[in-house]
């Protein structure tokens, strides 16, 4: 490798970083600290282009600080440097600018912008490690980094305690799966003997080369491991029973949440699985795991879009589910190494449409001063640049031909429909249907909001009366949360940076198919499936639009239950505070029994101790008599027993 | 003679002993028990020293030296009952004694 | 020399403060406690320098010998002792009992000489229990903390607290200490006895040759169970709470970042080297009590009131993380456990520094009474606080993380014969209890940082008050460094995992080769208790 | 004819010479008060003196005196342990002495002769015992070492005094009975009156060793009496605290020393002890150690707690005889030692604030509030003496002291006995830092102002009164001593050889 990719690489992780001490240190200068986040993410940019040239067509291992001195156990820290780690560093590098920049115009007022900015660069430096990571322990580094930057992110605005709550619950969420993810590391990194990638790929696979009857489908250690592996993965990503955490995210100001939906956290999941896919395309149970958790959250997520009140939390649920959509490819095993293309595939172009339409609803919010519905029915219209950001972005979403969105939707179905063959066949069907349901809903929803976006409310008085009484009740349900969104900047106009920014991923999602091409190799379009979805999401669109005849909002064609339900979730907020309660319940026994059982024993000692010393002084009433006793029957009883045994 | 007979007198003596300094309150009758123990051992000391014939009749000797040592000890003790029973007008020992009188503080000053 | 003289300085200057300290003002005993704990500081990085070494016969008739040396091990602990020594002598400025605003301990007289005295008899102790060489002698050193810590608590202790709380706490922890110790003494002698030397190195290099089974297994079991006392190990922990919630801010922070690697580093020193067979045996039962100290402490903190107590039960917690690692009879173990020792004593001086402040602010550090958003009243303390717990919970890229992962590796291959399964199971209560620890930090930060749930004064930023309110000064001096190292070790862990490697593969030898033999027979080893 | 070296004797001489000197002169002239003191005082140094000689001999070798011709048995010999433990025993003799030294008040009581004479003559028997190598001699020195004690404890004749002497002696006639018999199954046993190793190796194969061991129990109980080893202890604490302070003094450390130094005679004799015999051993030990500490941490009357403390130390020093060998022995004598500097220094300091707040304040533990301010010397010494009596640094001497105790328990294997001293370790500490507590509490504010004016204060009274210089003598000696041993404990433990 030259030393130029070294430098590349290392500079690539190592600049965001310095960006964010150095933000930190300047935070009293709002300028500089803004200055530095952006060149940061900037830098970062331009060196994740240069290592995109560099990488093509072969791969480079990069050492950082040197293997660490820990006894038995190698640990490397190596970086590694090639085609997948290039093209997705270079989408969250593009993503991590927008966000910097947009949000210096949207964070203008707040008093800790600067904190803010150091905490995304940070956030940066950690996905970029691991997406570079060659050694488990530095993707266990960047995957925690990044748990704590979307903690603080989300708990940016902590006057509010629902912000405090979301960040909370977000950060435990994604801790308590990791306790998975890091059992999984540890038994992968048992086995080989070292925590190198490399080195433990080929160790677990040699293993099933080596071909004794127990692992020709993996070892049931290695199946073991993987699927704890998931259970992390599930974590971060929000795949069901850990998806709850995202949409309580949505707390965070409006750039963080482009941030951790778009091309960060929750597509760090996605990205670690596809790296180690050769592993999971040994251990079918694992794969199995994988593609039911997936489909199942895409189904649930994408039918929670369908109905939230609030845009933000709509488009977190639509994350949940694309971002399953492409966990899902990772489930099949097609030619070398071409399931994870397709998903990263996916990651990439939903990287882009998604980050378009955070930033885009987060214009619009500053605008309408809130991201209810309600607050925006119609704020779209005549926007021009916003305007047609928010269509794209929502047609992407829905997977209109001949935004990226299609064509990596396209490669996901793709990879299902190969594998109907294959002999998870079961698992292919399964998948897939899911897939067909979610393209469906997805456009359902999409279609929802753009209608909402873009048509004036009309209608009678009763109609009027019935979207005032939903217009408080969501005034309540709606995060309302950023110092943004407070109306506070009606009067202020967008910078031309910001509004650029938003353009720039708007033609980014236009022209992204063109882009899929190194990331999957080529475009991949299964004909069948093609013309299937076209018609599902036609269908869905067409209904859509009939339900919002006369500009109703379709969704209240369900009824208002339906709506509050879905804006909790269909609460399945409740399991985690139950379990909560559990753990709190159990920690509650454990104080008493340290009060009452293990600190028993000193204090038993200490009254023991008292108590006898009572009986003493009873015993030594000073009569001279009772001291004789004593002395004759103490010579009595040493005589016994000295002269019993001799020997 | 066999020295059986001595050493049956002995421990007789000193099991007498024994039993007066346990049983007895009086002060003298536990002193008289204690005399009773130590005559025994005299009668050990005597029946051995006739036993062997070492140059510095060492048994007779060490009697000699039992009974000075007892006779002091006596003094004194009689001395100290003596004085207890002027203060304290018994001589019970199973009696606890009185502490507390008001001629302590200058004494101990 | 400079070794010498590294521990002569502290001891002398101690005992010239107390004996001639009452006449002085509170400025100038802290001046010459001041001096003496910079020199302390220098002699010892000239000490770990040129890596000198003192032997002279003291106390011949036992064969006890004025032996202290340096080697890798000893190290870190020893830098750690020196700085925080000085640490605590800065931190105390304007803190002084007696003096008007004094935050330490009811004023009685003008006793700051005592007070820093007592800080200085504790750093000469920690110094020479840490340079010790010779078994006996380290006995004497470990003993030497005792009365100058017990003085702290009881005499300087949090003066909210009544005179019998004081007493009950300061009882406790000396009390139990010296049980410890005791039994620490009986396995030392029984080891010295029937290996007929008290030097540490052929002790160690004996590896417990010539020493019967049982023997080893007793000698093992008395110090184990002795320092475990002092580390504190699971079921003898509760002196620790009481002590930490009434010691002055020093005294709690010598107590969690000094005195309790004195366990665990004598358990290092003393009872894994010298009789390996004997510590073998013990093991589980180590592993065993850390891995349900790491649970017990966590869920303590997550219901407890005092921040205090929080602190010290979660220092239990991370105790048990080194008994683990120790237990695993690993190298890859023990570097977990010296790494983690070091980790945990900087994280906990710099949280009860912090912690302590508060208290002194709040005049409690009762959890449930609501407050302002720590981040807006004193961002300083907040930044200070939130560092410390994200390494409390074992974020990685700060020092808390490295150790603790580490260590549930270690766990997951014990060295050969140590029974596996019981051993992954520990693993994964540790790894649990990593989570336990994410969510007890979070709490605290979510009720003082990020402002009280029940908070109902005024929303958003609050004024700044008070110049007094935030960290500054000598405290912001001390916990900035303090942060500093927190994160620089924690990006950069290797300095400080090579300064002790060579050590360890003198202390432990290595029990499996690495590379793909190992894997085969961890593969193996998997197979045989896979899930 | 035999042997007669007085140089070897002059410790156990000089001071029952000196005791007939005090006698003599107090017959010449009745009026002669300090004098006697003065005389006292030359003796015992005089005594010192003379053990110099077998200190300085090389390790190992022992003089022997009072030899039978053409090299048969000896009847007094000093080794360097006999020896060091006869200049302890001067040692505190001079202590005492310095304390009961007489204020410008002159007593009229005229006693001082006969005091200081029993002193002198209860401490010859000490330094006596402590060389006698046969049953007449052992027999005949213990009892002076005990006799003239009684004496002096009932001297004040005062009701508390009376109690105690009634104790001590009644406890102490039965043990001499007890020693009496236990000397005749010894003669009975071996034939021969040599307290050595020959005879009684002879006699373990002998079908007499029965009596052997009879012997071995009954001087055991007998010498446990002066040692106040539970169960012989009851006397003790009525005893130090109803007799004059400096008789407790005297009790506390020349008596102990004596017990011991006749204690070890006979054991060395006894080279093999079976284990039944030992575990009588240990059970004294450890229950003294337990009942000793758990009724000392009640006590709130100095003394008694002093008394109390030395019923338990009293365990700790037959410990070590758990190996029965001149190292167990040794050990023995060096822990009691450590224990006896401790106390003296204890002592003196409540004596110097008895003398101060009068004898029942000065009693009470709560006199000593924040002594280490009012008066940084005694309270600085006193807290040395605890600690090192509770066996932790900055009291390094009682610690190298519990090592020393311990070490040949556990080289016998005997760990049980160890960790039982050891839950006894933290009673004690217990025991003694509550005394330390008090010590370094803030001083009342009455007493703070007194300081300020340089008066000595007291809880209640805050008087100006000028400590005895004797007593600042005796504490510069103890201190010093306890200070060096602190820093060097070689210094001490070395003397044994």
């Amino acid at each position: 490798m030259t030393v130029l990719t070294t430098t590349t690489v290392q500079l690539l992780v190592l600049l965001p970083a310095l960006g964010a001490l150095a933000g930190l240190l300047l935070r009293r200068r709002r300028a500089f600290s803004g200055l530095v986040a952006v060149a940061a993410a900037a830098l970062a940019f331009v060196l994740s282009v240069f290592q995109f040239a560099e990488t093509a067509g072969r791969s480079d291992v990069v050492p950082t600080f040197g293997p660490l001195p820990v006894g038995e156990l190698q640990i490397p820290l190596n970086l590694l440097a090639d085609r997948t780690s290039a093209v997705i560093a270079v989408v969250v590098a593009i993503v991590g600018l927008a966000v910097q920049v947009f949000s210096v115009w949207y964070l203008r007022d707040d008093s800790r912008y600067a904190v803010f900015a150091s905490t995304v660069s940070l956030f940066l430096a950690a996905m970029l490690l691991v997406v570079q990571s060659n050694d488990l322990v530095l993707t266990l580094v960047g995957w925690e980094v990044m748990g704590w930057c979307s903690y603080l992110l989300i708990g940016h605005v902590s006057a509010r305690e629902s912000a405090r709550r979301a960040a909370y619950k977000a950060f435990l969420v994604t801790r308590v799966a990791d306790i998975g993810f890091v059992v999984g590391l540890v038994i992968l990194a048992v086995g080989a003997g070292s925590t190198d990638i490399g080195t433990v790929m080929a160790h677990w696979a040699g293993q099933q080369g080596s071909g004794t009857a127990a692992l020709v489908t993996g070892s049931p250690v290695l199946t073991a491991a993987l699927v704890l592996l998931l259970a992390g993965v599930a974590g971060k990503s929000g795949l069901i029973p850990f998806h709850d955490w995202l949409p309580d995210a949505m707390e965070g100001p409006t750039p963080a949440s482009a941030l951790i939906h778009a091309a960060t956290m929750v597509a760090a999941g996605t990205y670690v699985v596809a790296r180690l896919h050769l592993l999971f395309a040994i251990s079918d149970t694992a794969r199995i795991v994988l593609g039911v958790l997936a489909a199942l959250t895409m189904v649930w997520a994408a039918l929670l879009a369908f109905a939230q009140t609030d845009i933000k939390r709509m488009l977190a649920y639509s994350t949940l589910s694309q971002i399953a959509v492409m966990a899902s490819a990772l489930a099949f095993v097609l030619g070398p190494d071409e399931a994870p293309r397709l998903a990263l595939g996916h990651l990439f172009s939903h990287a882009l449409f998604k980050s378009l339409l955070f930033l885009a609803v987060g214009w619009l919010s500053v605008l309408a001063g809130g991201t209810a519905f309600v607050a925006l029915r119609g704020r779209a219209r005549g926007r021009g640049a916003l305007y047609w950001s928010l269509a794209v972005g929502l047609a992407s979403l829905a997977g209109l031909p001949p935004l990226v969105g299609f064509f990596s939707k396209e490669g996901v179905l793709f990879a299902a429909e190969e594998s109907l063959s294959g002999h998870d066949a079961g698992l292919a069907w399964f998948v897939l249907l899911a897939l067909v349901v979610t393209a469906g809903l997805t456009a359902a929803y999409c279609t929802r909001a753009w209608l909402l976006l873009s048509t004036e409310r009309q209608g009678g008085l009763v109609e009027l009366e019935a979207e005032e009484g939903q217009d408080e009740s969501s005034e309540e349900a709606a995060p309302a949360g950023d110092e943004a969104a407070t109306g506070a900047h009606e009067a202020r106009p967008v910078t031309m940076a910001a509004a650029l920014t938003v353009s720039a991923l708007a033609v980014l999602t236009v022209v992204g198919g063109l882009l899929l091409i190194p990331v999957s190799n080529g475009i991949h379009l299964g004909l069948v499936m093609t013309v299937v979805s076209l018609l599902v999401i036609g269908l869905a669109f067409l209904g859509v639009r009939a339900m919002a005849a006369a500009g109703h909002d379709p969704a209240r064609r369900l009824g208002p239950a339906v709506a509050d339900l879905s804006d909790r979730g269909f609460g399945f907020d409740a399991v985690y505070v139950a379990a909560g309660r559990a753990v709190i319940a159990v920690a509650r026994l454990v104080v008493r029994l340290d009060r009452d059982v293990v600190d028993a024993y000193p204090r038993g000692a200490a009254s023991l101790t008292g108590i006898a010393g009572r009986l003493g002084e009873k015993a030594h009433r000073a009569a001279p008599s009772a001291g004789l006793l004593a002395v004759v029957v103490g010579v009595v009883l040493i005589a016994v027993a000295g002269v019993t045994v001799w020997h | 003679m066999h020295l059986w007979l001595p050493m049956l007198l002995a421990s007789v003596l000193a099991g007498a002993g024994t039993y007066g300094v346990l049983a007895r309150r009086n002060a003298v009758l536990v002193l008289i028990g204690v005399e009773l123990i130590l005559n025994a051992a005299n009668v050990m000391f005597v029946a051995l020293g006739a036993a062997d014939d070492s140059p510095l009749q060492t048994g007779q000797s060490l009697t000699l030296f039992i009974i000075t040592i007892a006779a002091a000890e006596i003094c004194v003790a009689l001395a100290v009952i003596l004085a207890m029973f002027k203060l304290q007008g018994h001589i019970d020992l199973s009696a606890p004694p009185l502490l507390t009188s008001p001629d302590d503080e200058e004494a101990n000053r | 020399m400079a070794l010498t003289l590294t521990l002569v300085v502290p001891a002398v200057v101690a005992v010239w403060l107390l004996a001639a300290g009452r006449r002085y003002a509170p400025r100038t005993a802290r001046g010459l406690a001041l001096i003496a704990s910079v020199v302390t500081f220098l002699l010892t990085l000239v000490t770990v320098a040129l890596r000198t070494e003192v032997d002279a016969p003291w106390v011949t008739s036992l064969g006890l010998r004025w032996h202290f040396a340096v080697d890798g091990v000893t190290i870190p602990l020893a830098l750690l002792t020196a700085a925080l020594g000085i640490a605590v002598v800065v931190h105390a400025r304007g803190r002084e009992p007696g003096r008007p605003g004094g935050a330490i301990g009811p004023s009685g007289g003008n006793s700051a000489a005592t007070y820093y005295a007592c800080l200085l008899l504790v750093e000469f102790g920690a110094l020479a229990t840490f340079f010790a060489r010779d078994a006996i002698l380290f006995f004497v050193a470990f003993e030497v903390v005792l009365v100058p810590m017990w003085v702290l608590i009881s005499r300087f202790g949090d003066d909210h607290a009544t005179e019998r709380a004081r007493a009950d706490a300061s009882n406790r922890f000396v009390l139990f200490t010296a049980l410890g110790s005791t039994l620490m003494l009986l396995g030392i002698l029984v080891l010295v006895v029937q290996s007929g030397t008290s030097d540490l190195g052929l002790l160690a290099a004996a590896h417990g040759a010539g020493l019967s089974a049982p023997t080893q297994v007793l000698v093992a079991t008395l110090l184990v169970i002795g320092l475990g006392i002092k580390v504190p190990l699971w079921p003898v922990h509760t002196w620790l709470p009481p002590a930490h919630t009434i010691a002055p801010t020093a005294g709690s922070v010598l107590l969690a970042a000094v005195l309790l690697k004195m366990g665990t580093y004598g358990i290092i020193r003393l009872a894994i080297p010298t009789v390996p067979e004997g510590f073998h045996v013990v093991a589980p039962f180590l592993a065993a009590s850390g891995a349900i100290g790491i649970l017990w402490g966590g869920l303590a903190c997550l219901v407890e009131r005092d921040l205090k107590r929080l602190v010290a039960y979660s220092s239990v917690a991370h105790m048990g993380f080194v008994a683990l690692g120790l237990a695993s009879g690993t190298q890859t173990g023990m570097q977990a456990a010296l790494f983690g020792n070091v980790a945990h004593g900087l994280v906990s001086a710099l949280l009860f520094f912090v912690v302590g402040g508060l208290k002194e602010r709040w005049g409690s550090a009762d959890l449930t009474v609501a407050r302002d958003a720590l981040r807006d009243v004193s961002p300083r303390m907040g930044f200070a606080l939130v560092v410390g717990f994200a390494s409390a919970l074992g974020l990685p890229g700060l020092v808390g993380f490295w150790g603790e992962f580490l260590a549930v590796y270690a766990a997951w291959t014990p060295a050969e014969g140590l029974p596996v399964p019981l051993f992954r199971i520990c693993a994964v209560a540790g790894v649990v209890g990593m989570s336990l620890a994410a969510a007890y930090s979070l709490r605290v930060l979510r009720l003082v940082w990020a402002g009280h749930q029940n908070w109902t004064g005024p929303v958003g930023p609050a004024p700044r008050r008070s110049r007094r309110d935030d960290a500054h000064g000598a405290e912001l001096l001390v916990v900035l460094a303090l942060v500093a190292l927190v994160i620089g070790l924690g990006v950069v862990p290797k300095p400080l995992l090579g300064a002790t490697e060579t050590d360890v593969t003198v202390l432990v030898p290595r029990s499996s080769p690495v590379g793909p033999a190992s894997s085969a027979t961890g593969g193996t080893t998997v197979e045989a208790s896979g899930p | 004819m035999i042997t007669f070296d007085v140089g070897t004797l002059l410790p156990a001489l000089s001071p029952l010479i000196g005791a007939v000197v005090v006698l003599v002169l107090d017959v010449l002239d009745t009026r002669g008060q300090r004098v006697h003191y003065a005389i006292a005082f030359i003796a015992l140094v005089i005594g010192m003196f003379g053990t110099f000689g077998a200190l300085g001999a090389p390790t190992g070798d022992e003089l022997r005196t009072l030899c039978l011709p053409n090299g048969g048995a000896c009847f007094y010999s000093a080794t360097a342990l006999s020896t060091t433990l006869q200049l302890a025993a001067l040692l505190a003799a001079a202590v005492t002495l310095l304390l009961a030294w007489p204020s410008e008040r002159a007593d009229e009581t005229g006693r001082t002769a006969v005091t200081v004479s029993l002193l002198l003559a209860a401490t010859g028997g000490a330094v006596g015992v402590a060389g006698a190598r046969d049953l007449a001699s052992w027999l005949v020195t213990l009892e002076l070492a005990t006799l003239p004690v009684v004496a002096l404890a009932a001297l004040p004749g005062t009701r508390r005094a009376l109690a105690g002497a009634v104790q001590l002696v009644t406890t102490s006639l039965v043990s001499f009975a007890m020693l009496a018999l236990g000397a005749a199954c010894w003669y009975a046993a071996t034939g021969s009156p040599e307290l050595g190793p020959g005879p009684a190796l002879a006699a373990t194969s002998t079908p007499q060793r029965g009596l052997l061991a009879l012997a071995v129990v009954l001087v055991l109980g007998g010498i446990a009496f002066k040692l106040s080893l539970v169960p012989f202890h009851a006397w003790t604490p009525t005893t130090y605290a109803g007799s004059p302070l400096p008789i407790t003094v005297f009790l506390a450390g020349v008596s102990k020393v004596a017990a011991l130094a006749a204690l070890l005679v006979f054991v060395q004799a006894v080279t093999q002890l079976g284990r039944s015999a030992l575990i009588a051993v240990a059970v004294l030990a450890i229950a003294s150690m337990t009942l000793g500490n758990l009724m000392a941490l009640r006590q709130n009357d100095v003394v008694r707690l002093l008394a109390w403390s030395t019923v338990a130390q009293a365990g700790w020093v037959v410990v070590p005889l758990l190996s029965v060998s001149s190292f167990g022995a040794r050990a023995s004598a060096g822990y009691l030692l450590t224990y006896v500097v401790a106390t003296l220094v204890a002592f003196t300091a409540v004596m110097m604030t008895v003398s101060v707040v009068g004898a029942r304040r000065g009693r009470d533990l709560a006199a000593y509030t924040g002594l280490v301010r009012t008066h940084p010397w005694a309270g600085g010494a006193l807290l040395l003496a605890l600690t090192s009596l509770a066996g932790l640094p900055p009291g390094v001497l009682g610690l190298i002291g519990k090592i020393v105790a311990l070490r040949p328990v556990l080289a016998e294997g005997w760990w049980v006995v160890g960790v039982l001293a050891a839950a006894n370790v933290v009673l004690g500490v217990a025991v003694y830092l509550r005394w330390v507590r008090v010590l370094l509490q803030p001083a009342p504010e009455a007493v703070q102002e007194a300081m300020e004016e340089g008066g000595t204060g007291t809880v209640t009274t805050v008087t100006r009164v000028r400590t005895h210089p004797s007593h600042l003598v005796a504490l510069g000696i103890g201190s010093a001593v306890l200070v060096l041993g602190s820093v060097q404990p070689e210094l001490l433990l070395g003397l044994l050889g």
